[in-house]
Parts: structure tokens; C-alpha cells; sequence
């Protein structure tokens, strides 16, 4: 297995899909010539040529609706938003359009389409350009919701995303395009809506997804050292959500703690509680706790923003307490 | 044809009978179809046979029968809400519509979409969208499949005047002409949105005039002649099929009843006096004219006309009303695609 | 007390506080001369002219942020979104512009705002125009959300909402406006951020907002003579959500059954629910059960509609369950 | 003024001097001010004194000092994040804004905005906007709220050219153009956004034409002559504050760096040769050889100017080193409003 970056293992993932698929073409701002701002299409406008590799003008909404009309039919799509920030512009043809189409059609009109780009928080953006939404397109019935902590979990479900007949919010992280990682090669498929146990443990479960898998493992790792074993549950898909591994995990551990980036009302960890207290409430010996970002806009300064966001410690702090070992 | 960067608005006059003629009847009895259809509609509709919202389209019968005549089968048409006419135009039968607008299981969508949600895939009718403005970069998206897979389709895409203040207009033609796609845009101008006249919406009342940001001709268009309308039509598909990029169509008609079934056609915001008026030049006493003056058609023949239509429709009320609902279990069905049928 | 409808008691509060305070005004689509498309602005442009009762284009990105603007320099719009479902088209200026400005700014500043219009569906107007997004902009810090289920509350919260010197979501509801009830006359306001037991119960706690106060009131009715003695809980802020007396009511009755309009996936409910078995864990007696939408785009189709939402019959049922009583 | 409903682009040209000469000076050194101030960001951007996305303005001076001089006090002023130039023509402090950069508490917005989010009330700069476009709404509602309190405010409200293809442009220019508002709208048209040349991004890359589609006037302008650019401004603000609406400018410029600080100036997206030739007609130079021309300028008293500039920025980046970070209980201030100070 080749060892790649998580922007180059989503880079195979459109260069693969796009060889096997003529259908499948890649929209968004810079995505063409200037290679993707964050470089992961590059060198795919040379290999594919301009009608499939798409620069666009500032027009969330407009592309959008051109990837989402173009989906109608029949097209394959891979919609570029910049960062999810962006996306607000666009949502209604997200919401209104693609995710309803096929119901409002009563079945005739499908729309195959994939939207992806980096959401959440990256170092000192300041408040519009650090947001999770994923608790949003989760909300949404129609939508699927994909978000890989990992270079082999990108290329694998950013593959099955494009195949997917449905549409599919596919999130990366900016701060997760660097990360390395064994890949591999060709045709790995990671199935949307499949969990995955990064790290498996009796004592408590942490339920984690994107950006806060690593401080997971980073966390559980420390809590080995003072006897607390941790099993960490990478959800990968937020929509359809992996019930069964969830409540395997909790069967086992009784004990959970959800970490996710973005904030806490309303956010995925509230759903997955939901989930667990209700099939699972004689299972478990302690209240669910959940770490998330602090219910504040994201501030530029360096520390306050760090003070903001969940991290390793505060994931260690809260297992502590539903393990009672604080 | 005239590009829009100069200040006289173009009005279509009407063109030489000859090449129409032959269509005529077809295109009358489509008018015909139209208005008698909507009023079975706005009648069951007020006895509460249909829900919803109910946006009817008389007065405005030219407009879809022009530009839709003259289209290939295998083009694409999208609309808003107040699509009955487009739909029926487009050759959706009067009972399917009927049907999806009575939310039965025969109804062109199934009865999941109801009167604002209209669809039939493989005549390219594309719907049917609710939020305003929202099919404009549909329209574009559609125009960009024809050209990505090299079909010479026309992607046609109607939305009222009030449309043409909202930012998706503006991204989608903006993009529409830099990337020369093969869509006809046409803003259907009865002069009102909802309670709203033109000159209290937009900054700019000549808005074929906009078209000149997009780098498209703009060409303003009597909507009550059906020969203007398929006239205007006909260059602006000659050039999409040429790959000479979108047009922008700027069609003045009138709407003779309310925003929808819950408004009244004349008070608030127009006068009666205004609404009288703007029956004077009714499009379908307009092509009669036509007819009669070219010796294609006598009383004998529209009395036939009329009389086949009034029982289309009849009979699609009646299949409407003995349609059955759709079985319970339709509720969870369509929201995701069948599995194992991945790309 | 006069009795009012719901549509007339928010004219009431419009009115009143554009009296009070002339750097209120009211914008929208339809507002002024057509009275509003629900009529609740009815002769406002009367009493208060053209500058104060706007008509707008239909640009809701626009007027949205032309609110805002305003209230950046201190004038305390009411900007009308003829439906939530609209708002969709905003959502960038509510988020990233009214929920964040004051923080970004370093507390310069401020966005005295009210969005208000009818959310949540009606009567077979399908899927795009029949949704509820309130867990959305509670989601975010810096929005409060607003939620009357009844004249007197709606007048009242309209009032405060008004006064509010933050942005605030006011969710109204096209089903609601022709609800009549008792509606105290002139300074009658209602606080922001208290919920409110609109029938006092031992049992079980019926946890609802908005439109499903009603069907919730109408299942104690129906469960009173089966024996169950239902408290039910009208939050009518969501945000800042109250969360003392959802504490105070659990503690009392040990069984919880959250009804909302909208879908399930991190809807309002599951944060009452993630709140509930934090603070409350063993105070419970069974598991919260949730009454939602189905989780489908809304269909037109009478029938299937009304089996998609939430109403009395399934909030008695989930009661029962909790109850054990099924 | 030209309105644009015609073809030819009408380019401001230098205007005769006499009017501003004694400004002259004023406006150089704050052209300096800004230029050495970016370029001491990017050396702390360089070295992590500074963090997230920096965007630099240098080469754009003339038009934030020509625009900006010609204000009243009680003026609103709003950007998109390329505004520091903006910001320190203002008149905040270079302290405050190189304090800002730093996350510092004394920065003019506590250290929680940012290079993009730099906000001064009292001075009227209502930001820094992160979200192409957002800011074009906000200034039509400055605008709106000065039509409001009959005020004869006038807002300034900056965007790039690739923000002149987002539906808030759209929407905002039509209502202002609908109702009038004393706005002026000014292109900031360096070229690209991002990597994307004009023609790449705009159906039509004479973008002051897009005005005709608002009913106000648009004029392109010359943005690396200050007094062009000057004349304009003075013209457009006359306009609003007499209640003839809003104007919108096309001001042409050039980006001599990167986008953002992580971009190359030049390679990938525009030659080397491109970018050297833009810089023949740096709008420094052009001030100080129309200074010199007309006797207002000598070797000694430029030396003295850059000096004076040079320890300004020098001192305001020791301020901004040795300012405290923000309290951490800052973290959780700013989100709503302090309670009992209700309406
Ligand atoms: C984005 C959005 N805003 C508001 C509405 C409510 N609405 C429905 S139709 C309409 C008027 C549209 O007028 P126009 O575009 O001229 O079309 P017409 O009804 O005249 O055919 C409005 C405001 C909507 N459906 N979508
Ligand atoms: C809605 C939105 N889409 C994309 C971006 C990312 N982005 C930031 S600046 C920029 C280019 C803007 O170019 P222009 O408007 O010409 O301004 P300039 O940077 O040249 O000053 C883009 C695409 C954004 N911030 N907001
Ligand atoms: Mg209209
Ligand atoms: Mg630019």
C-alpha cells in the first residue's frame, strides 16, 4: 500500500471515478487551472480538459443549481465548495432541490451529485470561516453525509460518494490535508453509512468523526497510561448513521462520550445520545457526556481559539468523568 | 435579432402568417386546453378537490404554447410554480395533471408533488419548483449537460418577472453566457409579482435590458401574439443549437386571475378598469382573429374545437376523481434511490 | 382581556412597538400594501408610511442583509420572510453576518433584528415549502429563537423579541394564525428564554413548542381519562432554552416525551433529550421518546401528509410507552 | 457622469490638479502608510506573528485614499478582507489595526475579528467580511438606514470584481437602485479573484455597464490615478447625499501580490511579465511625479515622508508584540448583548 495524504488519496479518488465515468465531472471556484485552493484536484484539469475539470465564478448558489439540474440528467457531478462556509449560499438548492427532487418527482428524477469540500475550523479563520454544519445536512432527509478522518477512509468513501445515486454532503478538513496515511491502491471502496472501530476497548466508548478521531486516539492513549481503556468509534458517515455499531460498542462499554467539532445544541452528538438512551438505557452506568466546540463564534486570537475547540484533553476530562475517575 | 445594450425596447410584432399556418388548429386547441383546464382546476379547487397553493395560468396561454411548440422532443423545459400550462404544453396528458394536482396515485408526480411540483422525465418536463428563482440554475445545469454531452438540446426555462430580481438569476446567466450554454431564458412578465407591480420591484422596468450584464440578447417580446412568441422562440433556439450561447426572452403577457386561487384577480393591487383592459388583447381572440382572417377557421369548426376540449378536460376531472390515493406505504418510498443500482 | 387571534395579537405587538419607538420598521415581501401574505402587517403601511411598512423585491439574501446593516447602525428592523422555507436563501446573512457581528466586532457591534414569518408546514404545499428549521438556528450562538404557540404568547414574545437588543429567529406559524385566545392589552410582554407549563401534570412531562402545544394539550386531554396525568411543557424559546423548568418537571413526573413539528436527526428534541439524561439521568424512569415528522420530504398528498406529522394521537402513544401503559 | 446603458467605456482621466494640491501630501503619506504597513504584515505573516488568511492591498492604494479622503466623519465605510488599506484610510490607528493582525486585546476588534474582520464604529468601518458579497447587502442597509434618519450620510462599500457575479451584488444594487439610496458601490477591479482572471469569471468584463441594469450610473475609472479616482467619489457622493441614488465604479487597479498571503504573486495563474508591467503605473509614483510636476515635491521632503511612515508602522508593530493577548474569559463576552440594556 502506498503511503499518501489525505488530499492526495481524495485526488485518486476523483482521477479514478473520473477515468471509470465519463459522466462524473468536477465544478467549484479554482478548481481548474489553479489546481483546487487547497490543491486537491490537481493535475486534473490536464488530464481531463476543461468541460470536465470546471472553474467557476463566485456563485455558490448558481453552480450549485447547475451540478444539481445537470445531476437531473443524469450527470455525475463532484461540486467543489471552497469551504462549507460558502455553502450557506447555496443551501437551498441543497435542501430544496437535490434532496427532494427524487420525492417531489415521486421517483422519476434522481440526482446523483456529489458536494464536497473542507468544513469546520482551520487555525485562526476567524468566525465566518470556521464552522461545522454537519448536524445541519444531517437534519435533512434526502442527503447523505459522509466525513473520513483518514486518507484511506477519504479515498474509499469519496469513491462510493460519487457512485452513490443519491446526493451525497462529502466533508473533509482542511486541517486533515496533510495527514498521511497507508491507502490502498485502486479500487477501495469504504461502504457509505459502515462505522469503523479505530481503536477497541472494554471500559468506554468515544464516538468521534473528521477532525476529532486523532485527539481521540491522542486521548485514549493517555488514558491507557492511567488504566482506562478506551475503545474509539469512528463514525465516517453521519447520515445514514451506523446504529447497530453504536450500540455495540455501548453494550460493551456502557460508558460513551461523543466528540464532535462543531457546537453542541442541536449538534450530532445530541442525536447520537438520543439514539443511545433510547435503545440502549439499561445499558448504560452513566449520563452520555459530549465535547464540542465552545458556544461561541470562532475568535481569531491563537488562545481563545484553541480554548474553543474540542481537543484531546477535554475528550480525556469527560471519559474521565462518565468512567467516575475524576 | 437585437442585443439588449441599447436603450429602445424590441417589441415582436406580428411576423408573416405563412410558415405558422399549418399549426394553427394544433396550437389553438393547446390555448384552448389550457384555459378550459384551469378553470376546471380553480373549480375544483374551491370545492376543495384540490389543496394547497394553486397557481393558474390564464392569460398567459401564448407564451407556453409559442416557445414549446417549437422545441425538439428531446429538450428541456423547467418552470415555477404556475406551470399547469407549460406542462400541458409540453404534452403531459390533461389527466395526469389533473390527477397529481387531485394528489392521486396517477398523477404525473405520483400525487407527491401536488400542483407546484409537476414532472414527466421523459418528456423532458423537468417540474415544477416553489421557491422562486430556484429553477434558474437548473435551467443553466440542464443547458450544461446538452453541451458536456454534445446533443445540440435547448434547455428552456420559464420564470416570472419578479425572478428577475433574485441573486440565482443573475449567477445563473451570468454563467449561462460566459460558458455559451444552449438555454432560452424567459421571463414570463404579467406585470406582477403577487401583490407587487414591476416598477415597485425592480429598479429597471425594460428588463430584457438586463441581459446586456450577461453578454445574451435581450429581446422584448409581445406575449399575447402566439407568432411573436414562436417567432422569438425559433431565432433563440437557432442560435443555443448553434452553440452561439443562452438568450434572455423578455414576454409580456397578462395574468387575468389572482397570484393564486387564495387571491383575488382585481382590488388590492389592481384595478378592475386595469384588468379589463388587459383582456383586450386576449391571446386566444387574437389567433382566432388570425385564422378567421386567413380563412382557417369558422364558427362551425371552433364550436367542434371547444367541444373536444371541454370533454378532455371533463374527462380528466372524472379520471382524477376516480384515481385512486396513493397506498400508504408511498410515504417512505423515494426519498433515496433503490440500492444496488449505484453508478 | 381581549380575545384575539394569533395573526391579530402579533399586529398588536408590531403596532404597539413601532408606536414606542420609531426606529422600528417592518420589511418584507407583501408587507405593505398587500397587507402581508398572511395579513399580520394589516394597515400598518397606514398608520406608519412607506419608510416603516417596506415592500422588498423578492431577494431575501438582499433585504436580509439590508436588515442587518441597519441594525448595525442601531435601527431595530423586523424583516418578514414570507416563509422559513425561504429564509434558506438568507441563511448567510443570519448566520455569518447577525449571529456573529457583535462577537467579531469585539462587542462594538450590536444587531438589533427580529426575522419573523411562519415556519413548519400548512396544508399540502409539499416539500419545499412544508419545513421546520428551528434546531438549525439553534444552533447557533448568537441567535435566539422565538416559538409562540399561543395570542398571548405570540404578542408578548413579539414584544420582547422587538426589544432585544440581539438577533432573534421569531418562528410563527401559518396553522396558527387563525388560533383565537385571551390577549392582555398595551405592555404585555413576555420573556424570552422561559418556558411555560401549559397544564400542570404528576406523570409524565409532554415537552413541545409551537404547533405542537396543541395536539399535546389534546393527548393529556385524551390520556386524563385513561388515567395519565400529563404536565405539558411549552418552551416557547428555544433559544436560550429553559432548561430549569424542564428540570423542575422531569424531577416531578420521571417520564419525558419531546414533540416537535420537524425531523428527527439533531432536532430540537434530541438536545432536550442529550440535556435531560445529563442532568437528570436518574431521575428517569424510562427512556425520553421523541415525536417528530416522518422522516420524508413532506408529501402533497393529504393522506400521506397527514400520517408524515406529528399530532395527538402519536403523542399519546409515545406517552403510553413511557408510561408503560401500552 | 456617463450612465451605462452605452457601450463605450468611459475612463475617468487624470483631472486638473488645482482642487486638490493641497491634499496632495496627505494623500501620499497615506499611501505610504498603507504600503510599508503591508509590507511589515507580511514579514510578521512570514514569521507566524500574524496568523490565518492575510491579504495584502498593496498596489490598490489610491483607490481606498482617493475614495475614503473624500468622506464625511459620519460616513460608513464596509470591505470585504482585503481592507487594512481601507481601515488605516479611515483613520484607525496603525497600532490598532497591526494589533488586530496580532490577536492582541488592543486591536480594533479585541483580537476576536482579524485581518478580515477589522471594525472601528466610531469611525464608521463596519468591517471586514469574510463572505464574498455578504458585505454589498450590509452597505445598501447603512444606506437605508441614512435614507431612514434623512441623515445625507453616504455608504462607501467596497467588493472585488469576481464579487460583481454574486446574487448579492444582484439583489443589493437593485433596491438601492429601486429606492434610491445614498450608496456608492465601488468595484475594486484588480483583475483576478484568486486565480480567476475577469474574463474567466464575467460574461461581459466591462462591469460598470452592469449598472444600466439598476438604473444608476456606471463609470469606470482609472484607479492608479488618485485624483481620478478622487473626482469620482466626489461626483457619486454629491449624488447620493442630494437624493439622486446610488453610482456604481469600476475602478480599475492591480494586485502587485499574491491573494492572500500563502499565493504566489506570479507563475501560475499570471506571468511574471504581466504583474512587472502592471507595476509601471504604481499610483504612488504617479502622485509623486504629479507632485513634483507641479513643485509640491523634492527629494528631501519624500525622504522625510518615508521616514516618518517607516517608524509609524515600525512603532505600531512594537505596540502590537508587546499588547497583551485577550483576557481568557473573553471567550465567552461578545456573543449577546449585556443584559438590561434592552431597547
Ligand atoms: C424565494 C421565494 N420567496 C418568496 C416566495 C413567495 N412567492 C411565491 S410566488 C411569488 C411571486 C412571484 O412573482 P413572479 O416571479 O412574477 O411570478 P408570477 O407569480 O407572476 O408567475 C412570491 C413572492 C417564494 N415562493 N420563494
Ligand atoms: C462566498 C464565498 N465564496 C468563496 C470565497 C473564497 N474566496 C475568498 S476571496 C476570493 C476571491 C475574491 O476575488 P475578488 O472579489 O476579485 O476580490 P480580491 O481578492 O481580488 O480583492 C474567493 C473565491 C469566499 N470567501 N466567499
Ligand atoms: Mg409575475
Ligand atoms: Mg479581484
Amino acid at each position: 500500500m502506498a503511503t499518501l495524504t489525505y488530499r492526495d488519496a481524495l485526488n485518486e479518488a476523483l482521477r479514478e471515478e473520473m477515468q471509470r465515468d465519463g459522466d462524473v465531472y468536477l465544478m467549484g471556484e479554482e478548481v481548474a487551472e489553479y489546481n483546487g485552493a487547497y490543491k486537491v484536484s490537481r493535475g486534473l484539469l490536464e488530464e481531463f480538459g476543461p468541460m470536465r475539470v470546471v472553474d467557476t465564478p463566485i456563485a455558490e448558489l448558481g453552480f450549485a443549481g447547475i451540478g444539481v439540474g445537470s445531476a437531473m440528467t443524469g450527470l455525475r457531478p463532484v461540486i467543489e465548495m471552497m469551504t462549507w462556509n460558502f455553502a450557506l449560499l447555496a443551501i437551498d438548492q441543497i435542501v430544496n432541490v437535490a434532496a427532494k427532487i427524487r420525492y417531489m418527482s415521486g421517483g422519476q428524477i434522481g440526482c446523483p451529485i456529489v458536494f464536497r469540500g473542507p468544513g469546520g475550523a482551520a487555525l485562526q479563520l476567524g468566525a465566518q470561516h470556521s464552522q461545522a454544519f454537519e448536524s445541519w445536512y444531517a437534519h435533512i432527509p434526502g442527503l447523505k453525509v459522509v466525513m473520513p478522518a483518514t486518507p484511506a477512509d477519504a479515498k474509499g468513501l469519496l469513491k462510493s460518494a460519487i457512485r452513490d445515486n443519491n446526493p451525497v454532503v462529502f466533508i473533509e478538513g482542511e486541517m486533515l490535508y496533510n495527514l498521511k496515511g497507508e491507502v490502498p491502491e485502486g479500487e477501495h471502496l469504504v461502504p457509505i453509512g459502515v462505522a469503523d472501530v479505530k481503536r477497541a476497548g472494554q471500559d468506554v466508548t468515544i464516538i468521534c468523526h473528521s477532525k476529532t478521531v486523532a485527539p481521540a486516539l491522542n486521548a485514549a492513549k493517555a488514558l491507557s497510561e492511567e488504566g482506562i481503556d478506551a475503545e474509539v468509534l469512528d463514525l465516517r458517515t453521519i447520515r445514514p448513521l451506523d446504529e447497530e455499531a453504536i450500540l455495540r460498542s455501548v453494550a460493551k462499554t456502557h460508558r460513551v462520550v461523543v466528540a464532535e467539532e462543531g457546537w453542541y445544541f442541536a449538534g450530532v452528538g445530541a442525536q447520537i445520545v438520543d439514539l443511545i438512551q433510547r435503545e440502549a438505557f439499561d445499558d448504560l452506568d452513566a449520563p452520555v457526556l459530549r465535547v464540542h466546540q465552545a458556544d461561541v463564534p470562532m475568535p481569531y486570537n491563537k488562545y481563545l481559539e484553541k480554548a474553543a475547540k474540542a481537543d484531546a484533553t477535554k475528550i480525556a476530562a469527560a471519559v474521565r468523568r462518565v468512567c467516575y475517575k475524576d | 435579432m437585437a442585443v439588449s445594450t441599447s436603450d429602445a425596447p424590441k417589441t415582436r410584432r406580428r411576423g408573416t402568417d405563412a410558415p405558422f399556418a399549418a399549426q394553427y388548429h394544433d396550437w389553438l386547441r393547446m390555448m384552448h386546453l389550457i384555459r378550459r383546464f384551469e378553470e376546471r382546476a380553480g373549480e375544483a379547487y374551491s370545492i376543495g378537490q384540490i389543496g394547497g397553493f394553486c397557481h393558474l395560468y390564464i392569460g398567459q396561454e401564448a407564451v407556453a404554447v409559442g416557445l414549446i411548440s417549437a422545441l425538439r422532443a428531446d429538450d428541456y423545459v423547467i418552470s415555477a410554480y404556475r406551470e399547469h400550462g407549460q406542462a400541458l404544453a409540453r404534452g403531459i396528458t390533461p389527466r395526469a395533471i389533473m390527477a397529481e394536482l387531485y394528489g392521486k396515485a396517477t398523477g404525473c408526480s405520483g400525487g407527491k408533488g401536488g400542483s407546484m411540483h409537476l414532472f414527466d422525465l421523459a418528456r423532458g418536463f423537468m417540474g415544477g419548483h416553489g421557491i422562486v428563482g430556484g429553477q434558474i440554475p437548473l435551467g443553466a445545469g440542464f443547458a450544461w449537460a446538452a453541451k458536456y454531452r454534445k446533443t445540440e438540446q435547448v434547455s428552456l426555462t420559464f420564470f416570472g418577472e419578479a425572478a428577475a430580481n433574485i441573486g440565482s438569476f443573475h449567477e445563473a446567466l451570468n454563467m449561462a453566457g460566459l460558458w455559451k450554454l444552449p438555454a432560452v431564458f424567459v421571463i414570463e412578465n404579467n406585470g406582477y409579482g403577487m401583490g407587487t407591480a414591476v416598477k415597485r420591484s425592480a429598479a429597471i422596468t425594460d428588463l430584457h435590458l438586463r441581459a446586456a450584464s450577461y453578454g445574451m440578447p435581450g429581446v422584448e417580446v409581445d406575449g399575447q401574439d402566439i407568432v411573436a412568441v414562436r417567432e422569438a422562440a425559433e431565432t433563440a433556439y437557432a442560435r443555443a443549437r448553434a452553440g452561439e450561447g443562452p438568450t434572455l426572452l423578455d414576454i409580456r403577457t397578462f395574468r387575468y386571475v389572482g397570484h393564486s386561487m387564495s387571491d383575488a384577480a382585481s382590488g388590492t393591487y389592481r384595478s378592475k378598469e386595469e384588468l379589463d383592459a388587459s383582456r383586450q388583447r386576449d391571446p386566444i381572440a387574437l389567433l382566432e382573429a388570425r385564422m378567421r382572417d386567413a380563412g382557417l377557421l369558422d364558427d362551425a369548426a371552433l364550436a367542434e374545437l371547444v367541444a373536444s376540449v371541454a370533454a378532455e378536460v371533463a374527462d380528466a376531472a372524472t379520471f382524477a376523481e376516480e384515481s385512486p390515493e396513493p397506498e400508504a406505504s408511498e410515504l417512505w418510498t423515494d426519498v433515496f434511490a433503490p440500492t444496488g443500482e449505484e453508478g
